[in-house]
Formats: structure tokens, C-alpha cells, sequence
């Protein structure tokens, strides 16, 4: 029964070879792209007009899944670290009201509004942040709040100014044309991909960088895994989360600018609700719920999925009162999808 | 599990004096591409303690993992009293008379201490719709139980995560040891107990084998398995590379054989010098 | 506060109320475009009244929520009350209060069947959602419409529902047909925007008939890159400009400052006067058109939140 | 410097003498209860009208809390075994609307349909808790999901049958009037409290017991606090959790029943977004969102301070524009008053 | 922290040969009603050894979460380099130069080894923007580090919950030990580790004195101690009971006092029959 210790040599034959692509299926974004994948061509194959995975098509599901991508990146990001943002979705709408009004109401250019734009939502990461961090209250009901609170403001405020819920003329101020460039262009008219879709990839790519290569990223992946732990090896814990929230309101503003420029006008109830879909986004994508694992390729294939659901269902042609429905076993089918490959790939794990 | 019984006439161990209650025939688990054992072969006897010996990473939680029906085993076979049986969860283990004690004490932060103590098998008192938990018993129970280790609980309401390691430690052997039935495995149990508290336990291990419990035995602590144990078995880089009867090694042998040898000499060495 | 003992009674001939009074205005309405509106008619009506003061509430919709907000009112003491009811049945226990406390009710926007079994319902103010629809759908029919989508914009809201189904009664009577899109709505109209033209791309329809202004905008985008006419309810002052612009067909307006001013004043005269408006039928608030003719000429007004 | 060492009698010299007061007030309950009278104060002062602290005021946002509360108190033991319901809210709707397709419908008696609704609650909650415990999916993607399709079959299978948004005439059911008296009766016309306060009180006594004094109750507490260890030390975990998904169910339907036989009818809407309420419910008065820790009366003093909110607003005759921000300034309030008092009892922690 | 450093010109300990660097007087901590430590006094120096011994549940944790920063103290006061110092956060006390190893390890299990090895003094690369961890550079530091203390790491990309207990635990050590600039913290970092690996960790201690280092070591094993230390303070129930130097202990007397006396004597006795 007793054999002599093996000698330590090179190769280790404590592991047991695998196979690249075996290694590659369990990551979960990868999971994700296969569930992508298979979300694209179902629609593919029930649109009965042959628009979805044409060049419209593609632009449209592109469009819509570009500002839950944006924001499913930022959102991903805090998650992460261990901590969710109830208001992210009103505050695209906070945001853009605030832009609407400092160009309608007070006459101002668009690039001066834009800057005040960047320093209230500024004000809001870092309030979000420091309340979350101080109080050490459970970061779902201090962002609740200030949902509530941004909720109540955002037609209060807009209907004492202006009497209506609705803040229009956002294309009369000054330096719009330029805005209009950099926020709200397209591509060209055969191929008209929205600029949005840049800055989701540009948010992609920063996302990643920080995540995977520097400190920061180190520090958010830590936070999120055990504050404790992270805290008692002196990462500023306090500081890395509250620069994510600050992050998500950016995003934030940036989607709601997006918004706002492409439409010039803006409606109080503008992204109300959705902060659950950039959390499902993330969720779908692969990022943990309790934080400390994920990522934001991940948590912006989750965008995809959704915004080509969200077109493809119209591009089907189903009965659309039944579209949640529908939205409902999608996502559950593409969540499942990626937990199976994963689990196939990952061999036994219990 | 596949409705085995604990049986006297089970056939015995080859070279055990008591009766063979587990066996693991050629056993082996890895994860993803981590091979943690492989090819394990040991049996655990009623009346007898084993203790299992290895460097770090060997391997030793996980074969007691797959004894204990936390992991599953990929390949090989584990018999329960002459049947070859899968846990298909901790709680089959549990319901087969193992009772184990985890590396990781397996206790919820949160809850009292008494609570800890009795998870999973509260004891009840009243019947029909109002049968609930006798909290008094229960707690009395702890505390007794804890003083026998040398606990002197403050108070068994105390959430178990605001306890020292220690006293956290004494409170998972104390309640295996006073659930345990057939069989019970404890890993690393003394690693976090001061002096008073391993005699202690090494005590109570013995008392357990002289009741006819088996007993598997995890310690990197070579007075300590030289002390209770009567076997040994010795894991290496996931494999058993060696097996002794008590009667068939010394101290030095079995420090020798965990510390890998002549390296561990050049460092009493240095470390006297 | 108002003294109980001086609290209007309707049929109580002997004292008639003097002094400070309280009308409760309860509505299913949210925060949007439409109920502003209401909600400004009747301020700016109270703000005309000698001592009258208005508790607006709207309660988004939840119809139990609006039953509670009923009874709260009435508990402060109102001396008159207006609602909306879409969902009679949910708000009887509490209209049986009102009809207890023998205080004067006015229904506006929905509710129009109370008129017959609730004897202190005065009237109501507004437009039948289902003829407005018919109007609609019928006009779109007679500009040669075909094929029209129905783009609903909330779930579950009877307005909406009724809308599209008069619309549909409209069209199948001139031989077209109506097809309904339930989408994102106000919050992402980006999205909603790319709704329509998806479902636009899926069903090719001639017509794309929208039930709410910021919708209309949102579809306009999509609709003139293709050769589809678009019309919508209600208006806002951006609908004003593409109506006047020519790019949207019409607006159907059912004037929702009246819808909030009437049922004021018409109860500040019930209480204090003992007028009754309407002799037991509804007061139409709507719908009116407004088409390419008129638009300039409300534009302005629509800008204070009065159209 | 160096002493003898102690000898161990009695009392125990390792444990400070504390005050009672101090002790109860670090119980998470008993700091929503001082919120609770705070926030009740503080509204029956703003009431120029004297009705807020009057028994009709007290009636009429007892009745509001009181469905808050009974779902609160399910919603709480669910997450104190470490998961959440998002489906809690829609469910509601769903069985109210399932209630009355059967009476109206069918025709079939209130009985009879009644049991039908709570075989259907009983399968939905299973469908929760049997799909999070096999894909060990997130309880938050996996009830989102639920939601989603609900939300979509109640108001498709509703237009699909009766042509409407709404289900009518549940008061003419046979057995109506029995059911009126069981769910939808009233105490008297002085002091006018519903039923569905007795109900309420039931909930919270029945939680209560089963979290304080039962085997279950333990089980709860654990597999919520460390779901491995639980499992570990062989508490059928997937069991408990399991059972925590049907009760939220169950509850779900009993507020359904309530609110269909109080109102007589049901839009398909209703419900919608209220999972949230009591999700705010639970954790206002202590549970934790991570599981393991909280309380039904905590939950139930949470359901009070929103039910006082949402009707104190209007009798303080504030302007409802705003009525969302001034939610969630007293959520907020609440919270930390909350937090404060056990902070200022429990002595320094860190 | 208070704007101190260390300074070699701070007042030497009354009876120790190194410089003093840490120093706690009269430091007391209760948590809510729990009183877990009460007027502690003691020194860490420059290039000393000192071991704190005490029962399970003594306060030992308690008292080294103090001095690195975790918990504060309610009563007494503590100087670094001579001044009256507060730590507010453990990156307080690690920028004082102080590093520990706690006794629950402060790892992150989802993360890979080297990243937690490095975490909060990530090595960077880069200027501006691009500034990021230099991450081919960090795996092998890690990877050798480990492999002073015996770990041979399979992939410094595993995640460390999937590590065995020993494995993490040398992460923690070989960590405080890379980074130690004044003082190194040692809460019993020897309970899970094998012999060799405990023998390497030993050896690391003493190398990190001889380097002029203070150490605090917490441990129940009275041998590595007694082969290490060159004081020794004993905690009972919070207090501070005892205290000697190398010189004026032997290994026997120090057995008796971390077992309490008599009370092993019987159990050596029982073991042994
Ligand atoms: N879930 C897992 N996934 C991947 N690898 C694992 C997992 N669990 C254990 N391992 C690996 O398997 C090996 C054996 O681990 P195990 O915990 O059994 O060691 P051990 O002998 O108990 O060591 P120690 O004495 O340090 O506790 C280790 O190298 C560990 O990294
Ligand atoms: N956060 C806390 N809340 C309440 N009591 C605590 C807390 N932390 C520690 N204690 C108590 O303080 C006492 C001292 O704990 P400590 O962890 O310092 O002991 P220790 O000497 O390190 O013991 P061990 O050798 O078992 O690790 C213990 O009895 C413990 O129950
Ligand atoms: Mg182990
Ligand atoms: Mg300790």
C-alpha cells in the first residue's frame, strides 16, 4: 500500500491537463457571450421580416443595448465592490432634467450646463458613498432613499419651473451642434450606428483596464470579497467604494447627456426602474450579487441580451402584452445558459 | 446514502483489531484541473484511532471531506459498514453515526452559542403545533458541555462569532463529540486550543475510542497523534505515501516522516545555533 | 381648519355654507405630462375662490391606495369632493362614505357611470376615452389610413386600453384594421423610439397613432424616415410644433385644465350656492381636434401648462 | 506589573454590569419601535387637522400598514434564511386576479376558488425555491425573472378572458358574504379597523413563534448566516429555504384575497413594484439584506412607519409632487434613527 | 496616527535591550457588556522576540488587534516611537511600519494568491495613466516568497479559498514577513502549518529579530515559544498575569503556567495510563 514520495519534479502532477477552450467556458463572461449568441440568433431566426440582424437591425438592438452597456459597465463596477445604486436609474433622468433646465430655463450654453451637470452628479456619488460608508447602513436603502428623494425632486422641481414635467429646446443652446457631434451622431446612413455605442466601448475598455491592471482594480475586487480582510491589510476600503458610486454617477450623467442630446427633450420619469436592469445586465454578465467577483465585458454582454430582447420581441411581431413575459424566460434561459456552460466546463464541483 | 446500517458483522480490517465501519478503496477527487488525491486506500475501525498525517495541501480535509459527505468522490469507492455508499450530503454522513468536526469549525457567526451547539439536532420538548425547542435543556447542556473542555462560558446566548478562535473550536469538538455515534472526525482540532484545552481534548479522544467510537484523527502536531493514535497513515502530495501501526514506529520516525527528513535537522540546527 | 358644524350638507336646506371650505381632489393620476395639467386647472381655479382650499393627491394608479386617500380626505373634513375612477369597484367603500358625510362629488376624467348610481355625483367632467378613440380612429380612416399601430405606452391602464380599442372600433368601420404595441414608454424613450420602428419594421403599418405627446415625439424620428403618418392624444408645446409643422396629423386634445378647473369651481357653487352643472349628464371636455389650422394658435398656452 | 491571577468565582468578572433599558435598546426591533413613535409624532404634529392620531386617521393607516405588514412578515423570514422575493409584489396581483377569473369567470364559489389560489401560490413558491436551490442562481435573478413572466400573464391572461385590464364582481360569489366577514369585515363604525389588522397580528405572532421558539426556526437563522456550515453540520437547507419561498407565497395570496374581497375587484397592475416596500419593511426594522439576522416584529414596525408615511403625507397636506422625496427623507429618518439608538446603547463597537 | 516615526532615539524599555518601539499602558477593552481586556501594560523592541501566552479566550487577539490598528482602545494609552499615538485604521498601523498576520488570515477567498499577497502594496509599473501593477513581476515575488516557506504553489492565479488551511495561512506569514519594516504581528501563525512549514516560520521569526525587527508572537505551543522568545507575557481573563524574560525560565515552568499548573500533571498522567 506504501509507495515512496514522488520526486518534485517538473511537470507538477497535481494538475491535471485541460484543454484551452475548456479553461475559456469557465469564465463567466464567456458564459455570457454564448448566451449572447444564442439570444441573437433565436431573434434572428423568429423575425419574420429579416430586419434584426440586418444593418438597421444590428443599429437599433446596438442603440438600445448601449445605455444599459454604459451603465451595466459602471453598475458592475460597484457591485463588485460589494455595494448596489438604486438611484443610478433615476439619475440618468436627474441628470438630464438638470442639463434641460440649465439650457431652457437659465439660457445657458451647453458645454458650461454639461460641467454643472458633472459636478452635481459628482455630488451624488460622493453622497450615496459617504452615507453608505459612514452610517454602515446596507447600501440598498440609503440608495432606495435617494431614489425617493431624486424621484420626488426631479418632477417637483421640474414642474415648479417650468409647469410642465418635461424639459424641451435642449437643440437652441449654444454649442449644440458640437454636443450633438460628440453625443448624439451616427455613423453613416447605410450602417447608422449612434455614437452611444462608442462610448459603451470606451467604457469597456477603461472598465477593464482598471479592473484587470491596476491597484484600483485590485482594491475593488478586494473591498467586495471581505471588507474586513481588505480593511485589515489598510486598503482605504471607505475610499475605493465611494469612488465607485461617484463612478456609476457619472455614468449616469453620461447616459442621461446621451439622452437629452438625442432627443432634446426630456421627461421627468425618465429612467425610473431601471436601475434593476443594469443589475440584471451585470447579474447575467456573471457578477456576484454579494460582490467581489465579476466583470465588465461580463456585465455588458447582459446589456446585449437585454436590448436585443427588448427589440426582438417588436421585431417578432409577439402579441407585445405578453412582452415581459417573454422578457422574463429570457432571461432566465440566458442566465441558465451561462451557469450550464460553466458547469459542464468546470467538470464535478461539489 | 444508499440505506446502509451500521453493522457488528461487517468484515473486519485486514490488520485492524476492531471492527471496520468505513473503508475507502482507491479513492481520488479533483477539482477542475486540481488533482487533490488520488488513489487513497485506508479504512477507519470501530475502538480504534487513525490519525492522518501530512504536509500542508496534502490533502487531509479532503479525504476527510469525502468521509464526511461534503465532496463526493470522483473516483474509487467508499464502503459503510461493508456496503459501498455515496453521501449524497453531509446529512447522510450525520445520519450514519459520523460526526466531524471541520477545519473551518463550520459554526454561524450570528448565532448563540447554545444554538451553534444544537444546530441541526435541537432538542424538543411539547407536541402537535407547539412543539418547539427546549431552550432551557438546551442551554444547560451547552454549558455543561463546555466546562467539561475547559470552556467557562460567560453566556450561551453570546453569538459565536464574537467568541475567540479558540473557544469556537471547543464548542465544534464539543458538540461532535457529544453527537457523535459511530464515528468521529476531527481536523485539526487542537490547532487554535491552548495547552489545557488540547490535553483536554487528546482525553476526550481516547475516552471516545475506549466507548468503542472510531476516531480519525487530523494534527500536524506529531507529539499529539503520537500520544492517542494507533495507526497512522501518512499523505503526500495527494497520495498515501505511508502507513504505520503504533506498535511499529517512534516519535522520531513519524516527526522524521512529517517534517521530510533530514531538512527538518538542518533547522533545529540553525534554530539552536 | 373648517369647523364641523359649518360643513355643507347637500339637501340640507337650512344652513348654507359660509366661511372657509375644503375640496378634496383624488385622482388616479402620477406626475406626468397629462395630470400636471389637471392639477394646474385646478389650483389656478381654487386660487380664483375666496377661502378654498384644495388638497390635490394622486395616487399613480393604485387603486386601493386611492380608496385610502379618499378616506383620509374625508376624515380632514373636505367639503366637496372630485375624483377619477377608473376602477369603480376598488373606490365604492369609500365613495359610500362621501355619499354619508352627504358632501357633494364630481367625477372627472373616468368614472362617468357613477353619475347613474351615486345620487350626490353632480356630474362629470371629461371626455369618454372610447369615443375619443372612435373620433381617432375615424379620421385617420377617412385620411385613407389602412393599417394603423396602437402604441400602448403603460401596462394595465384602462384609459389606454379603451383608447386604442375606440380607435380600432373606428378604423374596422371604414375598413382598416388596428394593431396594438404594448412598449417601453417614458422611461427610456430611446428605446421606446427604437420600439416603434422595430414593430414598424415588423408590421408595416401606413398609420402610427401614439397615446401621450413625449411618445409622439419619440415615435416622430422613426415615423418620417418612413413614409407613415403619425397622430397622437394630447398635446404638449413640441407636439404643437410638429402638428403646426405639418409632420404630425393631429392631436386629439381632451383640454385637461378643464378637467381640474371645472369640477372646482362647479363644487365651490354646489357647496356655497347650491348649483348643480350639467342636468345629470357628463360635461365633454373633449375630444377636440387640433390639426395643422389651430396648433400656432394654442402653442403658446400649451407652453404655461394651461393646454 | 505582574499580578496574580484571579480566582474564578462568581459573578463573573469578564462581564460588565448593563443597564436593562441599554440592553433592550440594542435589539434592532426596539430602535424601529422608537422610530415608529418618532415617525408618528412627528406626523400627528404636522396634521393641522387633528385626524392623523384620531381612530379614523389610526384606522386608515392601520389598514394601509397592514398589508405592508403581513407581507413584510414573510418577506422577513425569508430573508433572514438569505434570499429575496421579487415576485412577492406581482403575486399579490396575481392571485387577486386569479381569485376573481374563477368567480366571475367560471363561476365558480368563493371557496372553491379561494383553495385553488393557494394551490397556485403554494406551486409558484415552490417554482421560486426549487429553481434557486437547483441553479444556485441568485434568489434576486431567479424571482426577477419570476416577476417578469407574471407580470406579463396577468395582464395577458386577463385582456385574453374578459377583453379588459380588470376583474369585477367578486361580490357576487357565492360564499361572499362569509368571506367578506373573514377577510374584508370591519371592527366597528367608531373605530372602524379592518380585518386585515387581525390578520397582521396573526402573522407576526405565527412568525414569531416559529423564528424564536421552533427547530425551524433555528434553521432559518442558519441557513441564512452561513448556508455551508449549515449544510455542513446537516440542516436540510434546500428544505428551509424552500418553505420560506411558499410562505412568502402564501402571504402573497392572503394579501391578494384581502385587498380582492375589500375592493371587490382587481386590475392587473396591482402589486406591481410594492416587493420593494417590503424588502424597505424588513430592513428598516433590522433584517439584515446578507441573511441571518432580524425579526417579524422588526419587519412589522417597518410596515407601520411606511403605511404612517404614505397617509401622513396627505394629512399634513404637503404637495404630492414632492410626496416621493419626502418618503424617502422619513425612510432615511427612519433608518437612522434606527441605527443611532443602537449605536448610542451598544457602546463603542469597532 | 498622529504624525510619528519611528526614531532610534526614542527612551529605551526599562529592562530590555532593544529599542523600544511600541509601548501599552495600562490599556484596557470592553466590547458592549463583554470586558475582554483590562490594564494590559507591555513593550514591543527593536530586534526582541517577545511571545504572548494565555488561555484560549485571554485576550491575546484583543490585545494584538490594538496594536495593529483594528480595534481601539477604550482605557490606557499606546506610543509609537515614544509618542502617544491612536491608530485609526489598520493602514495606520501598517504605515508605522507595523505588519500582522491575524489569526482569521485577512485573505480574500475569491482572489488569486499573488494578488492577496500583494493587496494594499500592490508593486506598480508605468507613469501617468498607464500606470498599473506590474503583474509578471508580482507572481514570481510571490511564488518565491512561498517558496522560502516550503508552499509550492501550483498557479499563483488560484483563487486562495481554494487553497488548504496551512497553504493560506503561510500566504498571511510570508506576507507580514516581506513587508515588516518595525514590527511584525504573529497571531498563532504556526496552528495550521505542518512541521516542516512551522519549523521554516520559526526560522523566519528569528531571522527578522537578528534583523533588528520586533516581533510579537502569539502562540499555545509552548515549545516554539520557549525555542524563539526572548520574553514572555501571560494573559489570564483579560488581565496581565506574568511576565519574564528568556533568562529566568525554564521550559518546564512556562508549560505549567500556559496549562495552569496541576490540573496537566493529572492529565499527562490519565494520557499515559
Ligand atoms: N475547492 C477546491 N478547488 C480547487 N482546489 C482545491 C479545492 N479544495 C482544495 N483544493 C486544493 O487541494 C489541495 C489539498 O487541500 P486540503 O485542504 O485537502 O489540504 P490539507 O491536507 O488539509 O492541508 P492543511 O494541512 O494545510 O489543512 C490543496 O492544494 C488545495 O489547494
Ligand atoms: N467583538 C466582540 N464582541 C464581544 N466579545 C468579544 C469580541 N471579540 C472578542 N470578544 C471576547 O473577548 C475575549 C477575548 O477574545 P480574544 O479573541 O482576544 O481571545 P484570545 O486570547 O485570542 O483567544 P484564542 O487563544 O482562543 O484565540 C473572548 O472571550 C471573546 O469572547
Ligand atoms: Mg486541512
Ligand atoms: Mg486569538
Amino acid at each position: 500500500m506504501a509507495t515512496t514520495a514522488p520526486a518534485p519534479t517538473q511537470p507538477d502532477e497535481r494538475i491535471r491537463h485541460t484543454p484551452l477552450w475548456r479553461r475559456m467556458l469557465v469564465r463567466p463572461s464567456v458564459g455570457a457571450l454564448i448566451a449572447a449568441i444564442v439570444v441573437f440568433l433565436f431573434f434572428s431566426a423568429m423575425d419574420t421580416t429579416g430586419t434584426f440582424n440586418s444593418p438597421t437591425g444590428v443599429t437599433s438592438w446596438m442603440s438600445v443595448s448601449a445605455s444599459y452597456g454604459i451603465m451595466a459597465c459602471a453598475v458592475a463596477l460597484l457591485m463588485i465592490s460589494g455595494e448596489v445604486d438604486l438611484s443610478s436609474g433615476v439619475m440618468t433622468g436627474s441628470t438630464g432634467l438638470l442639463l434641460g433646465l440649465l439650457i431652457s430655463e437659465a439660457g445657458m450654453g451647453f458645454w458650461p450646463a454639461l460641467a454643472i451637470v458633472v459636478v452635481f452628479a459628482i455630488c451624488i456619488g460622493l453622497l450615496n458613498g459617504l452615507l453608505v460608508t459612514w452610517t454602515r447602513l446596507p447600501s440598498f436603502i440609503v440608495t432606495l432613499a435617494t431614489m425617493f428623494v431624486l424621484l420626488g425632486v426631479n418632477s417637483g422641481v421640474t414642474q415648479a419651473i417650468t409647469g410642465q414635467v418635461r424639459v424641451g429646446g435642449i437643440d437652441r443652446a449654444t454649442g449644440y451642434s458640437a454636443a450633438q457631434w460628440v453625443f448624439g451622431s451616427r455613423l453613416d446612413s447605410s450602417w447608422p450606428l449612434t455614437v452611444s455605442v462608442g462610448w459603451w466601448l470606451l467604457a469597456i475598455l477603461l472598465g477593464t483596464w482598471v479592473l484587470q491592471r491596476t491597484r484600483q482594480g485590485n482594491w475593488i475586487y478586494a473591498v467586495g470579497g471581505d471588507k474586513n480582510a481588505a480593511r485589515n491589510v489598510g486598503v482605504p476600503v471607505r475610499r475605493t467604494k465611494v469612488s465607485m458610486f461617484v463612478t456609476v454617477s457619472l455614468a449616469a450623467a453620461l447616459v442621461g447627456t446621451i439622452n437629452a442630446v438625442e432627443l432634446t427633450s426630456v421627461s421627468a420619469g425618465q429612467g425610473t426602474g431601471y436601475e434593476f436592469y443594469y443589475i440584471i445586465a451585470a447579474v447575467v454578465g456573471g457578477t456576484l450579487m454579494t460582490g467581489g467577483a465579476g466583470s465588465v465585458v461580463g456585465a455588458s454582454l447582459g446589456a446585449l441580451i437585454l436590448g436585443m430582447t427588448t427589440l426582438g420581441i417588436q421585431y417578432a411581431g409577439w402579441d407585445s402584452t405578453w412582452r415581459f413575459t417573454f422578457f422574463g424566460l429570457i432571461l432566465f434561459g440566458a442566465v441558465m445558459l451561462n451557469i450550464w456552460v460553466r458547469d459542464r466546463a468546470g467538470g464535478s464541483s461539489t | 446514502m444508499t440505506g446502509t446500517t451500521p453493522s457488528a458483522a461487517a468484515r473486519p480490517g485486514r490488520d485492524s483489531p476492531g471492527d471496520m465501519y468505513l473503508r475507502l478503496e482507491d479513492v481520488g477527487k479533483t477539482f477542475g484541473s486540481v488533482v487533490a488525491l488520488e488513489g487513497v486506500s485506508m479504512s477507519v475501525n470501530h475502538g480504534r484511532i487513525t490519525c492522518v498525517l501530512g504536509d500542508n495541501g496534502a490533502g487531509k480535509s479532503t479525504l476527510i471531506k469525502i468521509l464526511s459527505g461534503v465532496h463526493k468522490n470522483d473516483s474509487g469507492t467508499m464502503f459503510v459498514g461493508g456496503q459501498p455508499t455515496v453521501f449524497e450530503s453531509p446529512s447522510d454522513a450525520r445520519d450514519a453515526g459520523i460526526a466531524t468536526v471541520f477545519q473551518d469549525l463550520a459554526t454561524i457567526p450570528l448565532m448563540s452559542v447554545w444554538r451553534n451547539f444544537f444546530l441541526g439536532r435541537e432538542p424538543q420538548t411539547g407536541w402537535g403545533p407547539f412543539r418547539r425547542m427546549d431552550i432551557a435543556r438546551g442551554k444547560e447542556i451547552c454549558r455543561e458541555e463546555l466546562t467539561l473542555f475547559g470552556i467557562d462560558l460567560r453566556d450561551p446566548d453570546q453569538p459565536i462569532g464574537t467568541m475567540s478562535g479558540g473557544e469556537r473550536q471547543a464548542v465544534a469538538i464539543a458538540r461532535a463529540v457529544y453527537f457523535g455515534a459511530e464515528v468521529v472526525i476531527l481536523d485539526e482540532p487542537t490547532s487554535a486550543l491552548g495547552v489545557k484545552q488540547s490535553g483536554r481534548v487528546l482525553k476526550f479522544v481516547k475516552d471516545a475510542r475506549d466507548r468503542g467510537i472510531g476516531v480519525v484523527l487530523i494534527t500536524h502536531n506529531p507529539h499529539h497523534a503520537y500520544m492517542v493514535g494507533d495507526e497512522f497513515v501518512l499523505l503526500t502530495r495527494g497520495k498515501m505515501t505511508n502507513r504505520w501501526l503504533k506498535e511499529d514506529v517512534e516519535l522520531d520516525e513519524l516527526i522524521a516522516a512529517m517534517a521530510g527528513g533530514a531538512e527538518l535537522a538542518d533547522l533545529a540546527h540553525e534554530l539552536d545555533s | 381648519t373648517v369647523d364641523p358644524v359649518n360643513r355643507a350638507r347637500v339637501g340640507d336646506e337650512s344652513d348654507v355654507h359660509t366661511g372657509p371650505m375644503r375640496i378634496a381632489m383624488i385622482t388616479h393620476g402620477d406626475d406626468g405630462g397629462f395630470w400636471s395639467i389637471v392639477r394646474n386647472g385646478a389650483q389656478d381655479a381654487a386660487a380664483t375662490l375666496p377661502e378654498v382650499t384644495l388638497d390635490y393627491q394622486g395616487s399613480a394608479g393604485d387603486a386601493k391606495l386611492q380608496s385610502e386617500m379618499i378616506k383620509a380626505a374625508l376624515n380632514q373634513g373636505a367639503d366637496a369632493l372630485a375624483v377619477s375612477a377608473p376602477d369603480i369597484g376598488a373606490i365604492t367603500s369609500a365613495l359610500a362614505e362621501a355619499e354619508a358625510a352627504g358632501i357633494p362629488i364630481i367625477t372627472l376624467n373616468s368614472g362617468s357611470d357613477l353619475l347613474e348610481t351615486l345620487p350626490n355625483v353632480i356630474t362629470h367632467v371629461g371626455q369618454s376615452e372610447r369615443a375619443a378613440g372612435v373620433g381617432a380612429g375615424t379620421r385617420l380612416a377617412e385620411g385613407g389610413a389602412t393599417r394603423a399601430l396602437c402604441i400602448l405606452h403603460e401596462e394595465n391602464n384602462i384609459g389606454l386600453q379603451e383608447r386604442c380599442a375606440g380607435a380600432a372600433d373606428g378604423m374596422t368601420e371604414n375598413g382598416g384594421e388596428v394593431i396594438n404595441v404594448q412598449v417601453t414608454g417614458k422611461a427610456d424613450p430611446r428605446s421606446t423610439a427604437l420600439e416603434i420602428g422595430a414593430a414598424m419594421q415588423a408590421q408595416s403599418p401606413d398609420t402610427v397613432l401614439t397615446l401621450d405627446p413625449d411618445i409622439a415625439m419619440a415615435a416622430l424620428k422613426e415615423v418620417t424616415t418612413r413614409d407613415v403618418t403619425l397622430a397622437t392624444f394630447d398635446i404638449s408645446p413640441d407636439v404643437l410644433d410638429e402638428v403646426a409643422a405639418g409632420s404630425i396629423e393631429f392631436a386629439v386634445d381632451q383640454q385637461p385644465y378643464l378637467q381640474g378647473y371645472l369640477p372646482v369651481s362647479f363644487l365651490e357653487l354646489a357647496v356655497r350656492n347650491r348649483n348643480e352643472v350639467g342636468a345629470n349628464s357628463i360635461v365633454a371636455t373633449g375630444p377636440s381636434f387640433v390639426t395643422q389650422e389651430n396648433a400656432a394658435s394654442i402653442a403658446a398656452l400649451s407652453d404655461q401648462g394651461t393646454r
